[in-house]
């Protein structure tokens, strides 16, 4: 093996930065996608990919990407929540891969969430 | 009155008259100083007459080649009754030399092999032999007999003087000469009889330029088998020299090129036999004690009898090969 | 990297692997295999969580829902109520003691968020055999500042500043000890890390070496800059921590294949190297003379220490000894700077090294607490907290009586000093000691008698049998303790036990002697009453000493409740209970072999013991 | 033939003075039957055999040629019986090519104390010899 | 030097002294027990605890081993605390060992009697091991042998052997012993066993010894195998302690090269392995006995000091004594070994003298052939010696049904009455072959001489020439030749010796005149010969390009010459044309 210089652990650091984010819990931004069986069947699972494609082009490495189970609102899956830490959580339905694309792009990158896709703003609040 | 010289080619490949000639200008000399009465190489001269010459009527008689045929016998007896001082010219005349390796084999192997066996007669000459009486249209001719074993030529008569040599070297040959008109001219005492006379008295290593070692040999190897350095001793190397055992006085002419002595200037003084003297030195320096390799490494030797008595046999110890007469018929114990 | 999107850390500390953490970590992957989701979870096995009651334990993060007495059996119903449909399980939370909602976020549990993570803060973070993990985590960068921006004396001055004292018990300044040995000429120096935890029920060392050990390489090659001269370090782990001497082999490997250890690390020209090495089981080997003179493969005994180890220590060269957790503080105080350590915990260290004690310190909480396991706390934090609020109170709702502290050369502090911060000075000042950081909280049924006679049984058993106090000493008082408890003591005895108690401390050979009668001196000084009790009454007020007890039956309730059912009859194998069924049984207290067998059958409670 | 009756080989022996030559003197001390066809020379060492004397004993009538050393390492001289050794290899090869029986030509190592051996050798190579008769040379 | 204060009395003392020492010369008293100048302190009993005073410090250290720095210590050796730690230490030791007198003596002197403890390891004995480590100190620290450590911890803690076995690195110095306080540790002379006796084991291997009791001259050697001063470089305790000044550990085995004129072989001989005939129970059955262990057992410095007992100790009833073991026979050796007969009947007269046992000789012939020899045998048969000729099949031990202890019985032919025999002894003496030395044969070759078929040494001439062999100027006398008694190999060694002196006195030596030598008329250096001479005298003169054999070294054998290829090489005295004409000779008729 290699002999070890300084900018090495940076590099290393860097490689394993999203793992290590998620194991801490301390990401800036955390992005639920509801997999329950409601969500897979309306395509929950497409709507996450393409998600992780999106946190994969963009090598942001403080986004925390999860799943939870069904959030009762079954007719308008795919459902995700898109919780900015320190801001409360917005949960979009309907969505589709363009969508997908948009969300991230604005709110998740820029912090505007967008209104449209929304199901609701304020219905929750920060934990 | 100018001395007499004669020559006599007996059996023998006729090399030793070239190199006779091949004294060069000296010849003149000695045509000047001797009056050649029978030299049957270079003039017509018959056997009526050197019979004809009364008894030690010649003073010098160069007798070359060995005493194969009846013939050969016939005029080394005349040439000795008639000659003062006779000389056995040459290997063949001294020690047998090649003409003396048929004695590996009988008379009639050899008449065989050369009137039947060989491959290369044609077959309807296979199986014509000489006769030795024949009656042609101007009468009956008779050839010599042809002998059971070649012999040399002090085996058939008393030798004065000899040079060894196949053939003896022209420089050497000139000494002799030299020295022979310097014993006449000033009537100088003769050398003891029996003298080797053109070669040295030390061995064909003293002339040789190579530079020797302690010697240790674990394999001979054959002329084609190996590329010899040209400044080390050939035994050095592991290939076959004759030069320890034989007579210094070529200027160690076969060497200088590369190539081992082949021992025809035959053995040093005090040495009886030049192939069981070379047995004895080889096998002091192979290089083993296991009895097994021992054999291995003399099975490395090519023809070991014909190498070591390739021009000594005749006047070797054993002087021939045991063949029907001796020891058993196949040779093969 | 795959972005997973949830990762399982399984906690494979020795606890809860013992409680087959690894077998479920299988059952986990194929159960994720199972429902294809290997691409979106991932199992980790971490160091031990902390939390060692309530073993084996998972977190799972992002969310950080916190696991506990896991099974092999209920893997697949979790895997697919979480994983699969999104469910935390509650039925596997924490649940507080005297509530029922549980505590789903391992963050809000008391136990943890109580505490102060330095020496642990990679706990359950990163998987102890991957180097990565823990540079992405910030390793090794506390050793790339020092060998490219301090010299040796700049690391050495922020260690003294900090006012990091030793954590193996003495509490010795660890700066001061660097500098004497950075100070005694000699071109071969040796750090040691005393991985010899011997402590019963300690096992703060085994934690951090098993969750973190290359915290501890780092800081033994920093310390090894600092100190200058030292091309070898040695870590003695105790042979009976198998998966400690693993973790630590596996992590100088990698550190070696990285260049981490060796020469020219990080392409200076500092060159350092660490053997591991391991003990041969005896508890003395914990002793710095021991274990140096076992390192080099003579009998693991103490030597006269006039001439300090610093000066002449292993192969009679300047060695600096130091505990597994000292060495795990060095990268961050180099990391984050002295200021921040000595932001942690009590008195003043800027003039005299040992005035105060500062950061925090691992201790292992056993006991009657709810919540037993590894904590580290601040310095100054007081007893109550970490018994109340850590530990979560006393189990079963008993009365609090007494925290034991320092280990077996520890001594009790009873209730009355609850409120005492917990630093090197205030515990030596009540008669007991940090030690490694061993915390026995004990209950109103724990005789003190008889905790003195556990700790002095281990003692007299582990002296290495070298000097006469020691030996004969602590034997003598084992047996001393032996009769009281048979209720066979004397009043003089206890002056007896404080006579050779203080001799002991005094003229011991090393440490072990010296400290081995505190839990005698610390009961009785706190707890005399019982020693007379015992000695006089030939009575144990916590019932715990046999020979004292005497078991009777109460006629009414043997009757009115029980209506004579014989129960303790058929079961006494002393056969010394009598009585006709459905009629009052008695106990023949002369035939009463004290085995409790009664009381522990008896259903109504008939049984008295006194 | 008739000669046969009457033949008695001429064995040559050559005996080196240290092992054979002691140990044929020892058989003699200790009155034991050797060969009464041999005819012995001493020689300090079997390593001073020349070849030559092996052909020149043939030559001059010998039926057979028998040498005597010393056991190979017990050499007086250290190492002499294994230049006798090679020789006598050599010299049998030798002798096969000129058409003699190399059974005629016996090497063998007898110690000085090996009396009984010298007798029990030398006896059995009479009998060998007389087995292969008298050896006729032809010169012509 | 520093100033300290001890007890009130300034003293000055070198830095880095020990308290004792200190307090030693300041004439005050310290109690120790396990504190010995002779090693580093051990520092374990604790009861030189002193109290030390520096500033406001005090502090309780060890006197034996706590090192004086500072200037201005104060030391108390006998403070209340001081006096409270050593009564308690005390009172533990005595409580323990109540017997042992040095810690009733130091016990006493602390002020006390009885201890208040009771010790559950309460130890009797007056020499118990009181665990000073002063044996395993010395044996590690001084001797650096390293025996003696402790086992097992605390209260078990005791003095061991490594795996409680006899240990071959103990060199039995004795030192252990010598600073035992208690008299725990003795050092034991090993009995008279028979497996000692028939290894020739004469006790322990110790590092320094006399040989044997007769040994002469009867000085001590030291054993340099044993000797750790001589293995390690360390201990060399006897050194010190030997005032003239007599040891000197250089002196070791050396090889040393020495030029003679002539050897005299007395190589002598050794008995044939007794364990070869199993049927006669050597090293098998107790009490049979090879003739030398029985000699071992007569002599009156021997094990026994000279009586003759079994091996449990009890005297012989009955002893036989077997002739001709090896010897005279087909198997082994067909020689007769010739001084059995006359030993076996000395034997035979000593049993009869010191016991008053039976004694039996088994024998083939009485060969009592020398001067006296007879009447000795005459008088034996008066003695009452049974005399039984015949050869002994079988010794195997027999039992009797009473329970007595068990004997040997002898099975033999007797040819004088023609019977089978059984013989009940007690113990049996075989007299074994006498045979050469089994590397005989590297002497053999080493001189360049010969064996005769026993491997004894042949000499040149039975009859003539007894005492030289076949290389010029090496002799042989004794048993190496040939069996024989003492008388024999006097004369044999005297004959030898004369002749090496006749020699001597002639003043210069013969040379035999037969070497070889090249003629360089005829030498064309052809190097042939250059590698044969196993003596290296021949060599090659580079500059003449001949070969030249030196005369000095050249033995003449001749190699040289058969092997030169021109004959330039003659051996005088064998030149070619002497053996020719040999040849010539003796095939002419």
């Amino acid at each position: 093996m290699a002999k070890l210089k300084i900018e090495d652990l940076e590099k290393i650091t860097e490689e394993f930065k999203r793992k290590m984010t998620l194991r801490e819990g301390a990401g800036r931004v955390k992005i639920t996608v509801h997999l329950g069986t409601c969500g897979i069947a309306a395509g929950a699972r497409k709507i996450m990919n393409s998600f992780m494609e999106e946190i994969e082009k963009s090598k942001a490495t403080d986004i925390i990407m999860t799943t939870s189970g069904c959030a009762g609102l079954c007719s308008r899956e795919p459902m995700a929540t898109v919780e900015v830490i320190g801001n409360a959580p917005i949960k979009y339905v309907d969505l589709t891969i363009d969508k997908v694309k948009i969300i991230f792009d604005k709110h998740v990158m820029k912090g505007a969430f967008v209104q449209e896709y929304a199901l609701s703003v304020g219905s929750e609040k920060i934990q | 009155m100018k001395p007499k010289l004669a020559l006599y080619w007996a059996s023998s490949c006729g090399g030793c008259e070239i190199a006779v000639v091949d004294i060069e200008l000296k010849i003149l000399d000695v045509a000047g100083f001797f009056d050649i009465v029978f030299w049957p190489c270079i003039m017509d001269f018959k056997y009526k007459d050197v019979e004809a010459m009364q008894d030690g009527d010649i003073t010098l008689c160069l007798f070359n080649g060995a005493i194969r045929t009846s013939e050969n016998e016939h005029l080394a007896k005349l040439l000795r009754a008639k000659s003062k001082v006779l000389v056995a010219f040459g290997s063949c005349a001294k020690e047998g030399c090649i003409p003396g390796l048929a004695n590996f084999y009988d008379k009639k192997t050899i008449l065989d092999y050369v009137y039947n066996d060989s491959p290369s007669l044609e077959a309807e000459s296979k199986g014509v032999y000489p006769e030795m009486r024949t009656n042609m249209p101007e009468g009956e001719i008779e050839i010599p007999e042809f002998w059971n074993t070649v012999k040399t030529l002090d085996q058939v008569v008393d030798v004065d003087y000899y040079v060894p040599g196949c053939p003896p070297q022209s420089f050497q040959i000139i000494n002799v000469i030299e020295a022979v008109i310097d014993i006449l001219k000033n009537g100088k005492p003769l050398p003891p009889k029996g003298t080797i006379l053109g070669a040295g008295d030390k061995t064909c290593c003293d002339e040789c330029p190579r530079e020797r070692k302690e010697k240790k040999i674990k394999k001979f190897y054959r002329p084609q088998e190996i590329i010899p350095d040209p400044k080390e001793c050939l035994l050095d190397q592991g290939i076959m020299c004759m030069g320890p055992a034989t007579r210094s006085g070529c200027d160690a002419l076969c060497v200088k090129a590369n190539s081992g002595c082949r021992g025809c200037y035959g053995p040093p003084p005090n040495v009886m036999d030049q192939g069981t003297k070379m047995v004895s030195a080889l096998s002091s320096v192979i290089d083993s004690t296991d009895p097994n390799e021992v054999k291995e490494i003399i099975k490395t030797i090519a023809d070991p009898l014909g190498t070591f008595y390739r021009f000594s046999l005749a006047s070797s110890l054993m002087k021939r090969v045991q063949q029907k007469n001796g020891e058993d018929k196949n040779r093969k114990f | 990297m795959k972005p997973y999107t949830i990762q399982l850390m399984i906690c494979a500390g020795t606890g809860c692997v013992s409680n087959q953490s690894f077998e479920i970590k299988e059952v986990l992957e194929k159960e994720i295999k199972k429902h294809n989701l290997q691409n979106e979870a991932m199992v980790v096995t971490t160091g031990c969580n902390g939390f060692c009651g309530a073993g084996p334990i998972m977190v799972v993060q992002p969310d950080g829902i916190f696991y506990q007495y896991l099974k092999v059996t209920d893997i697949p119903y979790l895997v697919e109520e979480h994983l699969v449909k999104g469910r935390p399980v509650k039925k596997f939370m924490y649940v507080p003691p005297k509530e029922e909602i549980p505590i789903p976020r391992m963050n809000k549990i008391p136990f943890f968020s109580g505490q102060t993570l330095v020496a642990l803060r990679n706990r359950g973070m990163i998987d102890p055999e991957f180097i990565e993990d823990y540079i992405a985590r910030g390793g090794y960068r506390a050793l790339a500042k020092v060998l490219t921006t301090m010299s040796p004396d700049e690391v050495l001055k922020e260690i003294k500043k900090s006012g990091l004292r030793g954590r193996g018990g003495g509490g010795f300044p660890t700066g001061v000890k660097w500098e004497t040995c950075k100070k005694i000429p000699g071109d071969r120096k040796f750090v040691i890390c005393n991985a010899d935890e011997g402590d019963p029920g300690a096992f703060m060392d085994r934690s951090i070496i098993e969750g973190d050990p290359h915290s501890v390489i780092e800081g033994m090659i920093i310390g090894a800059y600092a100190i200058e001269n030292v091309r070898e370090g040695y870590i003695y782990v105790r042979m009976e921590y198998p998966l400690a001497i693993k973790r630590f082999n596996i992590a100088v490997q990698q550190a070696k294949d990285n260049g981490l250890l060796g020469d020219n690390i990080f392409d200076t020209n500092f060159c350092f190297d660490i053997k591991v090495r391991r003990g041969a089981g005896a508890f003395v080997c914990g002793e710095s003379t021991a274990l140096m003179a076992s390192i080099m493969g003579n009998p693991g005994e103490p030597r006269a220490k006039y001439i300090h180890t610093v000066e002449k220590g292993l192969y009679d060269c300047p060695t600096c000894l130091n505990n597994v957790e000292t060495w795990a503080n060095i990268p961050q105080i180099v990391l984050k700077g002295a200021d921040w350590f000595t932001g942690i915990g009590t008195g003043d260290v800027t003039h005299d090294p040992w005035g105060g004690s500062k950061g925090t310190k691992v201790f292992s909480l056993a006991g009657k607490v709810n919540n037993t396991g590894l904590v580290e706390v601040p310095m100054g934090i007081t007893l109550r907290e970490i018994v109340f609020n850590v530990g979560g109170g006393i189990r079963d709702g008993k009365r609090f009586k007494a925290v034991q502290t320092g280990g077996p050369s520890g001594g009790f502090i009873p209730e009355s000093l609850v409120d005492l911060p917990v630093d090197y000075d205030e515990l030596t000042k009540v008669g007991s000691m940090m030690g490694s950081g061993g915390m026995v909280v004990l209950d109103e049924n724990n005789c003190m008698v008889d905790m003195a006679k556990f700790f002095l049984r281990f003692t007299q058993d582990e002296s290495c049998g070298k000097c006469v106090p020691c030996r004969e000493g602590t034997k003598r008082m084992y047996d001393i303790l032996y009769r009281i408890t048979k209720g066979e003591g004397k009043e003089e005895d206890l002056d007896l036990l404080e006579e050779l108690s203080n001799m002991i401390v005094e003229s011991s050979l090393c440490a072990l002697g010296g400290s081995a009668p505190n839990p005698v001196l610390t009961s009785l000084k706190y707890f005399r009453e019982e020693y007379l009790t015992h000695v006089r009454d030939k009575k144990c007020p916590a019932k715990v000493c046999r020979e004292l007890l005497t078991f009777s039956i109460d006629p009414e309730k043997c009757l009115e409740n029980g209506h004579g059912c014989g129960v303790c009859e058929k079961n006494c194998p002393d056969g010394a209970i009598y009585g006709e069924k459905k009629n009052v049984h008695f106990i023949d207290s002369m035939k009463c072999g004290k085995c409790g067998v009664c009381f522990d059958v008896c259903k109504f409670g008939a049984i008295t013991v006194e | 033939m008739e000669q046969d009756k009457e033949f008695n080989p001429k064995i040559v022996a050559f005996l080196c003075n240290w092992c054979t030559y002691t140990g044929a003197d020892l058989a003699g001390v200790s009155r034991l039957k050797s060969s009464p066809c041999v005819r012995i020379i001493r020689v300090m060492c079997s390593g001073r055999v020349d070849p030559t004397f092996i052909i020149k004993a043939f030559k001059q009538g010998a039926d057979g040629v028998f040498i005597g050393g010393c056991h190979i390492g017990d050499c007086h001289y250290s190492e002499g019986n294994y230049k006798t050794l090679r020789r006598v290899e050599f010299m049998k090869t030798f002798l096969e090519e000129f058409g003699i029986n190399p059974k005629r030509l016996r090497l063998e190592w007898i110690s000085a104390s090996e009396g009984d051996k010298y007798a029990a050798t030398t006896l059995e190579f009479e009998t060998e010899i007389r087995e292969l008769g008298p050896l006729h040379l032809v010169e012509a | 030097m520093i100033n300290v204060n001890i007890d009130g009395k300034e003293i000055q003392i070198v830095e880095e002294t020990t308290i004792v020492r200190a307090a030693e010369s300041a004439g005050i008293w310290v109690p120790t027990l396990c504190y010995s100048e002779l090693f580093e302190p051990y520092g374990v009993c604790r009861i030189c605890s002193v109290e030390v005073i520096r500033g406001k410090r005090s502090r309780i250290v060890t006197a034996c081993n706590y090192p004086l720095r500072d200037n201005g210590t104060k030391i108390l050796t006998n403070s209340p605390r001081i006096q409270t730690i050593r009564k308690m230490i005390m009172e533990l030791l005595l409580s323990r060992w109540p017997n042992v007198q040095i810690i009733k003596d130091i016990a006493e002197a602390v002020g006390v009697k009885e201890p208040r403890i009771k010790c559950l390891e309460r130890d009797e004995d007056p020499n118990a091991c009181i665990l000073c480590g002063n044996c395993v100190n010395i044996c590690k620290d001084v001797v650096k042998a390293n025996v003696l450590s402790f086992e097992n911890r605390g209260i078990k803690r005791e003095i061991s052997l490594p795996f409680d076995e006899k240990s071959d690195e103990c060199i039995v110095c004795g030192a252990c012993a010598h600073v035992c306080p208690t008299g725990h540790i003795k050092i034991k002379t090993l009995g008279y066993e028979r497996g000692a006796l028939q290894d020739w084991y004469l006790g322990p291997k110790t590092a320094i010894n006399i040989p044997t009791l007769q040994a002469v001259p009867r000085v001590p050697i030291i054993n340099e195998e044993a000797c750790i001063k001589m293995q390690t470089g360390g201990c060399g305790i006897c050194s010190t302690y030997c005032e003239p000044e007599a040891i000197n550990y250089d002196a070791k085995d050396e090889e040393v090269e020495i030029e003679v004129g002539q050897i005299l072989l007395t190589t002598g001989y050794q008995t044939i392995d007794l364990k070869q005939m199993p049927q006669y129970g050597y090293g098998r059955l107790d009490n049979v006995y090879s003739s030398l262990e029985f000699e071992h057992m007569l002599n009156s410095t021997g094990p026994t000091g000279g009586t003759i007992l079994c091996k449990d100790g009890s005297v012989p009833r009955a002893v036989g004594i077997i002739h001709c073991i090896g010897s005279r026979d087909e198997n082994f050796h067909k020689y007769c070994s010739r001084v059995c007969c006359m030993y076996a009947l000395k034997f035979a007269h000593l049993v009869k003298d010191r016991t008053p046992a039976e004694v039996y000789q088994f024998y083939i012939d009485m060969r009592a052939f020398g001067k006296g020899y007879e009447e000795f045998y005459k008088r034996l048969l008066d003695e009452g010696v049974n005399m039984i000729r015949g050869k002994v099949a079988e010794i195997s031990e027999g039992y009797l049904t009473n329970g007595e202890k068990p004997f040997l019985m002898v099975k033999c032919e007797d040819t004088l009455i023609g019977k089978f025999r059984e013989i009940p002894v007690d113990m049996v003496i075989l007299c074994p072959a006498i045979e050469p030395q089994f590397d005989a044969s590297n002497i053999k070759k080493i001189f360049s001489i010969s064996q005769s078929p026993d491997k004894f040494f042949l000499e040149r001439h039975p009859k003539l020439d007894p005492v030289s062999t076949m290389t010029d100027g090496v002799f042989i006398a004794g048993c190496a030749q040939g069996p024989k008694d003492i008388p024999d190999s006097v004369a044999q060694a005297s004959a030898a010796a004369a002749r090496i002196l006749s020699l001597i006195s002639l003043g210069e030596v013969a040379v035999d005149p037969i070497k070889a030598e090249v003629a360089d008329e005829y030498c064309s250096g052809c190097r042939i010969c250059n590698s044969l001479c196993p003596y290296t005298a021949i060599s090659f003169e580079e500059e003449k390009k001949v070969s030249f054999i030196n005369d000095m070294l050249c033995k003449g054998c001749g190699t040289c010459v058969s092997a030169c290829p021109s004959s330039a090489i003659t051996g005088k005295g064998f030149t070619d044309k002497q053996i020719l004409a040999e040849l010539e000779g003796i095939l002419s008729v």
